[in-house]
């Protein structure tokens, strides 16, 4: 079914049960969906997983769903920045658990996810700890180590500009998680700076076809 | 099927191939993403009302594709998966053949409509390929549309020209995939694919128990 | 390196081995690198395996390229159409290998060459003909095939405009296996409608960036 | 290293991370697809003339990028892989995530360019984690980095403060990838990491044999 154009943040995040699994675009804070996030604090849903690139930055966003104690798990890339204080004392105290994952399998498991791949074999991290315990096979006379798809009950995205179907487009590096997340996730909800008639979008422009959003929502400061 | 829907067809009468596109038709949600295979299925997209807001979708890479295009609409760049010359809809959007499938294999169509040479009681598909020696396979996209989308509804006549059924107990064609059918479409019936077997939704012209005469598996009767 | 803009399509063409893998795109004749198929043929390498959806329709083209016998295997997911002659004879006396692969499976290979995915999972054709001797492995109680990549030592593809750089754009389902194909072979050759100035091509737009692109020229009858 | 660009370094002192830049910079060839790493890598883009036709590939997404972006310039939807605004060059493309690391895991970058705690003789690198037991993991993009680039170069400092060699027989600290470096630019000197082990392509400010004395390894004269 083509997207629901949704009022408010909090009509955009209804129904998120506690344990799903969110995947959050961004990169920093490009394409970071802000609004999103704080919807999903007054929500309330708690004992999640988190699938993002970073683990938030100072007190806001991501940083504040992990300080109200709602993340359960958090499976990154990068959790350590100049300014990821929240996540480094929830993770020295034990209460929240990190899976790290090298940013370009961060990327691949979420399209697999989308794609209908079960697994791929691919040789990043071969021989370091990050692949320990993981099935390894020699293809080409090199290592390679097998990766499993990362799925999202809910993903929440970033996005430049929605047309009244959900046809998504992004701007500049603010792209970044925003178009593999939407493959790959039951309920897909956008964050988008405008809203735009369908048919107005160029369609040979359209990244995330409508397809693949449930929900779009245009920012609050927009 | 949508009860308040107007009924196109005569039920006495076994139907036209545009008949069953027509049943077939009402039967989509609205809103719904859809794929219609190349043949019996793209007829299909004649039988839907223009309110429908279903959205079709083409693997060689478009989501809105419109109708056939004619006369000076003809595009090159702009075809079906059948290579045919066709138009684009508001709100279209194009992307490359591995995002295309990617779509497709990713469960995300809502339904895909296939044509078939067999489909078994168990949802097995053949397809793609008579299984004669002299035959030069080609499977095109066959294999990742029965496997990928939410539902596959299968179109076809229910008995070949010669009088074999093509709902079988067992496929005799190679398969095209495993226990994929959800729905199947035919001149005489539609059928039900369950895990507690074949369920007859509905007849044209002939009733269960004379079906059951024909085909060489148990039918349950429809539920409601 | 940036690409290099040629003149004309022989020169484009020049240095294809005999036994080459080539990599042609288009899906019918939407996409179809024509001028560098003529080429291809005027050049005279032969032994090669081509990669494409189709094997050819009527008399020219790709269908040319198999009536001067230069072909020893085509890799394809539908050879026979209405007008498959050429490849139809040349097939049933045995003068050309076939490999059909599902179209998703060769796609999806074709990408995984350009993406360093050694194999992957997939449930596309399992318990089919095009399975049998494949690897096979239960994921999600589902059977899944363990699909290879599929690398080209050339690609031939069409495109709309190219700028110098050899960032290209494409139109409409003429996009097809283009930027796919341009990912996963050593030298990938370009034919465009149109080739315009570096910086003229809106960075958002563009679908295949210059870094796949060797080589590229403008259609003759354009 | 290429011999018609002038050298901006006194080659009779060690060098200065800028001058290890410089040095790293004159050996991208014209028009190379480049990735520079956060940090001490990032100096490199800063001495490469205008004029050479690199390419500079950032794995947030976008090809053809910019210097670093300063008052009016800064835009928050463009930012490097160090989440530093930058800006765009004609030519620039953006792709997402997964296309991104394709584009690098599938061996398109012609050079990367990383910092580095350890590099091996056999050129295993260590770059990601110092192993402390209190230290909290990250790795970002340099595993895929490490992989990917048809050649990785790395710059560091050949010692640590404390005087312990950061290029060593067998790294000690976790690794980021296996016999995946290819050159090692230091203050001291440059080195191949070459089947047949390290070779010492320039000195500065010591020599061959003087390195050969603090690094527990063998070291191989410079071939030309």
């Amino acid at each position: 079914m083509t997207a629901r154009l949704c009022a408010h943040a909090d009509e955009a995040v209804a129904g998120i049960q506690d344990g799903s699994t969110v995947l959050v675009g961004g990169f920093g804070m490009a394409g970071m969906p802000v609004d999103l996030i704080d919807a999903l604090i007054r929500q309330g849903a708690k004992d999640l997983t988190v699938v993002s690139n970073n683990a938030g930055n100072g007190d806001t966003g991501l940083a504040a769903l992990l300080a109200k104690g709602r993340v359960r798990k958090v499976v990154c890339s990068f959790p350590r920045q100049a300014d990821s204080y929240v996540f480094d004392e929830l993770y020295r105290a034990g209460r929240v658990e990190l899976e790290v994952v090298p940013q370009g399998n961060l990327a691949e498991r979420i399209r697999a996810a989308g794609a209908g791949i079960g697994a791929f074999f691919c040789p990043t991290g071969a021989g370091t700890l990050l692949a320990e315990g993981k099935e390894t096979r020699v293809i080409d006379g090199r290592v390679h180590v097998l990766e499993y798809p990362i799925k999202g009950d809910v993903a929440l995205i970033g996005a430049h500009r929605a047309d009244r179907m959900g046809n998504l487009v992004y701007r500049k590096t603010a792209r970044n998680f925003g178009p593999v997340m939407a493959t790959a996730a039951t309920t897909v909800i956008a964050q988008v700076r405008e809203v735009v008639d369908t048919g107005t979008l160029d369609p040979e422009t359209v990244v995330t076809p409508s397809i693949y959003v449930d929900r779009v929502v245009q920012e609050a400061s927009a | 099927m949508n009860p308040d829907r107007p009924r196109a067809h005569d039920e006495r009468r076994p139907l036209s191939k545009h008949d069953v596109a027509a049943v077939l038709a009402r039967d989509i949600p609205h809103g719904a993403f859809v794929n219609l295979g190349i043949g019996r299925p793209t007829l299909v997209a004649d039988h839907l009302p223009a309110d429908s807001g279903v959205v079709l979708h083409t693997e060689n890479g478009m989501l809105n594709m419109g109708p056939a295009a004619h006369g000076d609409a003809i595009d090159p760049d702009l075809t079906n998966a059948g290579k045919v010359p066709v138009t684009e809809l508001p709100g279209a959007a194009y992307f490359h053949h591995a995002d295309s499938f990617a779509m497709m294999r990713g469960g995300h169509l809502d339904i895909c409509v296939l044509g078939a040479f067999q489909v078994s009681a168990a949802g097995d598909l053949a397809n793609w390929h008579t299984g004669a020696p002299d035959a030069i396979p080609a499977v095109g996209g066959a294999m990742d549309l029965a496997i990928g989308a939410k539902k596959v509804f299968v179109t076809m006549t229910l008995f070949t020209r010669t009088g074999a059924p093509k709902l079988v107990p067992r496929c005799t064609y190679p398969l095209t995939g495993l226990g994929c059918v959800d729905r199947v479409y035919t001149d005489l019936a539609v059928f039900d694919i369950t895990p507690q077997g074949v369920m007859v939704r509905e007849t044209f012209g002939t009733t269960v128990d004379e079906l059951a005469g024909r085909l060489d598996l148990p039918l349950l009767p429809a539920r409601d």
